[in-house]
């Protein structure tokens, strides 16, 4: 315990030297995270000077080895970084997929080549990583992917589509399933593979969501040729790496949706709904609307309080199950609701799409609702989540 | 009160869903946003529907009209909800044309309703303001007595299909009350500002800055508007619920299209119990609905007076059935529901606006219980 | 028309001269209904009058042909007396599953010889029949039945166990389906057959609800002796009998939840809920609640306009589909709802269960909000109900 | 505040799950029901609880508790909550307990709190009455000064774990405020009413026609018992939802049994997929009950500023969820589970009475926005 005091003054005194001052108090707002990339144009010296700092140190990746670019933190050590950097508002030097999904996998599956090859460029925000796993015939059936990877000598030929590859337009590499064997199960023949975007065949395009942003692209693949040493884990085994990943991905989105998320995040609800339609004696004047709002809020209270049990929990040892999938489900479940009270508490003024007759916060807070109908959807439906419960966690029959 | 359709009114119902299937597919919405067209409309069809005596239905048979009442409209607009047809039915006919018609004399019904009836002339209802939210009567644009006429100043909101308009009616405050007044949109201190909504609806704001209108401006007496805004907010509001009828039976038509030929697990997800139930339950709120809007309708054209919690009883319904069913078409549609490319999140944004059109689900419900008593 | 006027004029002044007058203006409460049979005691000298004087009319069943004992009206006259019936306040001379449910499929079904010798006596009131479908293990999967029956020269020899058999302890015969062929498909090989409960080796046992009442029974058979002639339709062709007879169950139960049911709905919602809450300014003065009251009065206007526009259709002379379930559903969901809502409309008064500290309304009402949980269990599951729009209404595959 | 057991807590959670599932499984509850049993509870079972030391959990150990809190009560509470085990925790050491224990001076505690922590004396709190609704502090019996004490006069309702107590602490209004009086369930114009509710536990009309106690008796200032009527309510509030906790999941647990082993349409009913998103939501919603019991548990112990709202929160939720669980399964139990044979009606009916005891979920929900200020 000495040792993580003085851990914690050591660390607070070195981000008060280090980062920028112009980040400090900024906090943690995801629309001006730092994804990296060689794509990547900083908006801002300071963003690009805390990157290189926090990736020196290792600290853009605090409990990775320090061997492949991490902070080598203990848990505990790690949790302090998060507290302090919480405590001064200062940002996340970087964000992105590579931290939170194919990072921890490669750490899991990847041969010491590929730790070395990958993780120290991901920690320093050289590469931008996407994720190439649904199909327009394999969504919520991911297993039933048709890309396929013919093996020529060293190479895989790869040739297929995938959908809903996350800001494929501004990623360097992919990782993506493919199959590489036709007969059988079909979980089985599924191979895991690290593509590098710039090889010849791989084309992007963006797809436009109701919302009217484009966070998604179709990434079409046309004989990409791939070396087999990019295969994680083994040929034909890529479904367990793949499993894995999903429960990385799962975490993230509830870490997500724990805190954070658009306009309609930024302003709390009582306050938008006193501010939209009124106060009666200090209350919401609207009594269904109060009500609604009281709803939602104590949902988020207990579902923030359910978080942080399970990591409580695991904090005292403790494995956490499949019942992360109750994050996902109710994270993004609530999330939607919100938007949709807050939309409702807007009035007409939440209607706007561009244009005169609405500020700022409310055409953002309209496209917000429409993006956040997504959620339920995007990372495993809500449905696929559902179905998890009953089958891991309750034992129901199939 | 009879639930049913009469032969009259299946035939125009037929007639009509012939003619927009043909003529107003929901690709067209689509077209017309992405052409960025300013009213947002075809002024073609408009006319065309105004030949098949559509756009004439409320109107007596001396103003071009048929005579027919909201039952009739709910025939043509549930059919025209379908592929979320924009012409103007709301603005021009169900709010300014009801308006003129209630409250205007002799002379200004002969004046402007067979010109709104054959399509020559667009009309649009100026009463929504800012501070205004749901209630048609909070208005704080004014009409001040100047000579034998009035001076009107003040800025609307979200006023149906006033972009290209040639007529507005404008609701201000007029002594005690409140005070409807013609006002030809290119008269001077008059501003039409479009304003884009999630559906691409005609709508605009209406700056009035010093606008002088002459003494026969008037429609009605010049501060007894508020109850004829009421009654013809609420008349247009069973017309929306038409729409919204037929826009919600066609988006569940499209998801049980799509549950039955989109497989997964090697199976149709149609066959999936839990999206059946889900699918179910939709299928009631619609029948629901439907019972709702002919009863609305039936009872506003028969005058009962049970009329006006008819009307908060099927906007309320069909404001939550509305946005239930286009939410569970997007969810069961899956990612490319949320996509543009699929006409799916047209129905979406729709339903949203058409829920907060003239008053929400828990503005009628509150409505409801008012009149009730409760 | 003219025929109609006149039929109405001489229907009202024979009503006003035969219903005893003790009864005009008592309305329609099924808890104080004629349900007949054997065992059958009157409460009410006048009751009994009035059965016998509308039996002799044949205006207990008023559309059946007059050769079975009914009224022979048609489908507009018998609309007139129920009218009329209605406008006076008159009750119902005999209600119960003869009229509704076994009568009509006897119509539908019965050679001449079954339906001389039991309509009349249904319209009678002499005999109370009730309903033997559902088994121990054959619930919502009814034709999984295992009651059987062997035949035995002119009699079929019926074993087994039919459960949910409402108020079998004061029926007289009962209607029940029977495994007559073992193998083959399971609706195949079920015969539908009359069974005189008089008959050696019927036995009857109540059921004790959650809610203190015995409204269903079990029914054991142990050998029972059965004359062939009593097969209604064909032997091993009884699932078509039966699925029919639930067609009229379910419009039987749809009419009784768009009208009647138990203490709460002899007081309307809004006025339990003033009574309880109190009033600020002419509101119920708990918003959260009055909210509730306003959703649940709305659907119940919306379901009942949904209700009217069904039989308006079918006057207009359009067949009424599948779509019916939804009356089946919704109908008893919303009473469910409603219930839910008075209880805790009642607050810590609607706990009583019996004795000191609550009155009959309230103790009444807490029962019947405990029978309500079996409304959407009983008649046909919710579920049953769903899978039944499902596939049958909105054709999705199974 | 860390939401996860402790050693001890742990070691406690296991120890008291153990016993009830020996000693006190829910066909106890059945045969108390059936025998018609006058206090509707085993006195012997209250005793060895006390020998446990569960009985004494939150009292100091000098009165002969274990100077432990909430967090501990509902490790042993959740455990009985499985079997709906009927013995006066409620009444007797969360609400007359616990009055006598912050209010009390150094001779009532020393006089009444070993002798309840042993199980000696049962003790019970009258405060509700019949225009109380869930306001603990609507009263209207009255405290009049007579000579140097009081003489009381009122009727109280629903008196928990009154029926067989020795001891009752009663609220009644005195001077501007109201006071808590410490009264012999046996002295002269008291008289204790069984009431049956529909769970048949516990409770009873008392009725006080003018009854003398001394000066010595009223616990604290005779006038400043409003506060401590919150707090003490808010105490027990907490542990019934850590029953409620352990309720709702063995509800759950027969469900999911009932849908593993009951067969239809030649398949478990628990492989239909509308039942097993049904399943899910219960499990969710019992997870989330979970994790703000535990808050408001620790809130409560620690003293911190928000732990009335966390306390509103897990009663607003368990409230919600043990009838949302308890309706689930009656459905999923089908047919059966609507008999008095099965078990799973016993849980509805609990279910229910918990749901109404200190405050259902719309009290709790309003008393959420009034403490967060909006």
């Amino acid at each position: 315990m000495a040792d993580i005091a003085e851990f914690r003054a050591d660390t607070r005194a070195w981000l008060e030297q280090n980062c920028p001052p112009g980040l400090v108090g900024r906090g943690s707002n995801p629309l001006e995270g730092v994804w990296g990339g060689r794509k990547w144009t900083f908006s801002d010296p300071d963003r690009k000077r805390w990157l290189e700092r926090m990736a020196e140190r290792g600290w853009t990746a605090p409990s990775w080895p320090r061997e492949y670019g991490g902070g080598g933190l203990s848990p505990a050590e790690a949790k302090v970084l998060a507290q302090e950097m919480r405590s001064l508002r200062i940002p996340p030097a970087l964000i992105g997929f590579g931290l939170t999904m194919i990072g921890p996998t490669l750490l899991q599956f990847g041969d010491e080549e590929q730790k070395r090859e990958h993780l120290p460029r991901i920690g320093r925000g050289e590469i931008r990583w996407c994720q190439g796993y649904s199909e327009p015939g394999a969504g919520s059936d991911l297993a039933s992917l048709q890309t396929r990877a013919l093996r020529e000598g060293d190479e895989f030929v790869v040739t297929g589509q995938k959908i809903w590859t996350s800001y494929a337009d501004q990623c360097d590499w992919i990782f993506a399933l493919v199959r590489t064997k036709a007969d059988g199960k079909k979980q089985e023949g599924i191979t895991f593979l690290l593509i590098d975007m710039d090889s010849p065949g791989v084309s992007v395009s963006p797809i436009l969501l109701i919302s009217g942003s484009s966070p998604f692209c179709e990434t079409h693949f046309d004989g990409v040729r791939v070396p087999v040493r990019n295969v994680l884990g083994t040929i034909d085994g890529g479904w367990t790496v793949a499993k894995a990943l999903l429960g990385h991905e799962r975490s993230m989105i509830a870490d997500a949706f724990g805190s954070a998320g658009g306009a309609s995040s930024r302003r709390g609800l009582p306050d938008v709904a006193r501010d939209h339609l009124g106060e009666d004696q200090g209350r919401i004047a609207d009594p269904r609307v109060r009500d609604r709002v009281v709803q939602a809020e104590m949902d988020a209270r207990a579902f923030m309080l359910t978080v942080q049990r399970t990591r409580d929990a695991a904090k005292a040892g403790h494995q956490p199950g499949p019942e992360s999938s109750i994050f996902k489900v109710y994270g993004t479940e609530l999330n939607m609701r919100r938007h949709e009270l807050l939309v409702e508490i807007l009035g007409p003024q939440g209607l706007g799409w561009e244009g005169e007759g609405f500020d700022d916060f409310e055409r953002e807070l309209t496209r917000d609702w429409l993006r956040s109908r997504g959620n339920s959807i995007e990372g495993g439906t809500s449905e696929i989540q559902r179905n998890i419960i009953a089958k891991h966690v309750l034992g129901l029959p199939d | 009160m009879q639930l049913v359709l009469s032969e009259d009114q299946e035939l125009l119902a037929k007639t009509a869903a012939d003619f927009a299937a043909e003529h107003a597919p929901v690709s067209r919405v689509r077209a017309l946003r992405d052409a960025r067209d300013p009213i947002g409309y075809s002024r073609d069809l408009w006319r065309q529907m105004a030949e098949l005596g559509w756009v004439g239905i409320p109107f007596a048979e001396q103003h071009g009209g048929a005579d027919m009442g909201l039952a009739e409209l709910v025939c043509v607009l549930e059919a025209l909800g379908r592929g979320l047809a924009p012409e103007p039915f709301l603005g021009c006919v169900l709010l300014a044309g009801r308006a003129i018609q209630r409250a205007g004399s002799e002379a200004q019904q002969a004046a402007w309703l067979p010109r709104i009836a054959s399509g020559d002339v667009v009309a649009a209802l100026a009463y929504q303001e800012a501070g205004s939210r749901y209630d048609p009567t909070r208005i704080e644009a004014t009409a001040a007595p100047r000579g034998s006429g009035w001076r009107l100043s003040g800025q609307k909101i979200q006023v149906l299909d006033a972009v290209g308009a040639d007529l507005l009616v404008v609701a201000a405050r007029c002594g005690g009350g409140i005070g409807l007044f013609l006002v030809a949109s290119d008269a001077t201190g008059v501003q039409v500002v479009p304003q884009t909504r999630i559906d691409h609806r005609n709508a605009a704001l209406v700056k009035l800055d010093d606008v002088d209108v002459s003494q026969d401006a008037a429609l009605g007496s010049p501060d007894a508007g508020g109850a004829l805004l009421e009654e013809v907010v609420d008349y247009a509001s069973v017309g929306l619920t038409g729409e919204m009828l037929g826009s919600m039976a066609r988006a569940f038509e499209l998801t049980l299209e799509h549950l039955k030929s989109r497989e997964q697990f090697d199976a149709p997800i149609g066959s999936f119990q839990a999206l059946k139930h889900r699918a179910a339950n939709v299928y009631i709120e619609i029948e629901l609905c439907r019972s709702a809007v002919m009863a609305a309708a039936r009872a506003v054209d028969a005058g009962d007076a049970e009329a006006a919690e008819l009307v908060s009883l099927a906007k309320a319904r069909c404001s939550d059935a509305a946005l239930l069913t286009a939410n569970e078409a997007v969810q069961m549609f899956g990612g490319v529901g949320m996509t543009d490319e699929y006409d799916i999140g047209f129905y979406l944004k729709r339903a949203r606006v058409a829920q907060q059109t003239f008053g929400d689900a828990g503005w009628h419900r509150e409505r409801w219980a008012r009149l009730r008593g409760y």
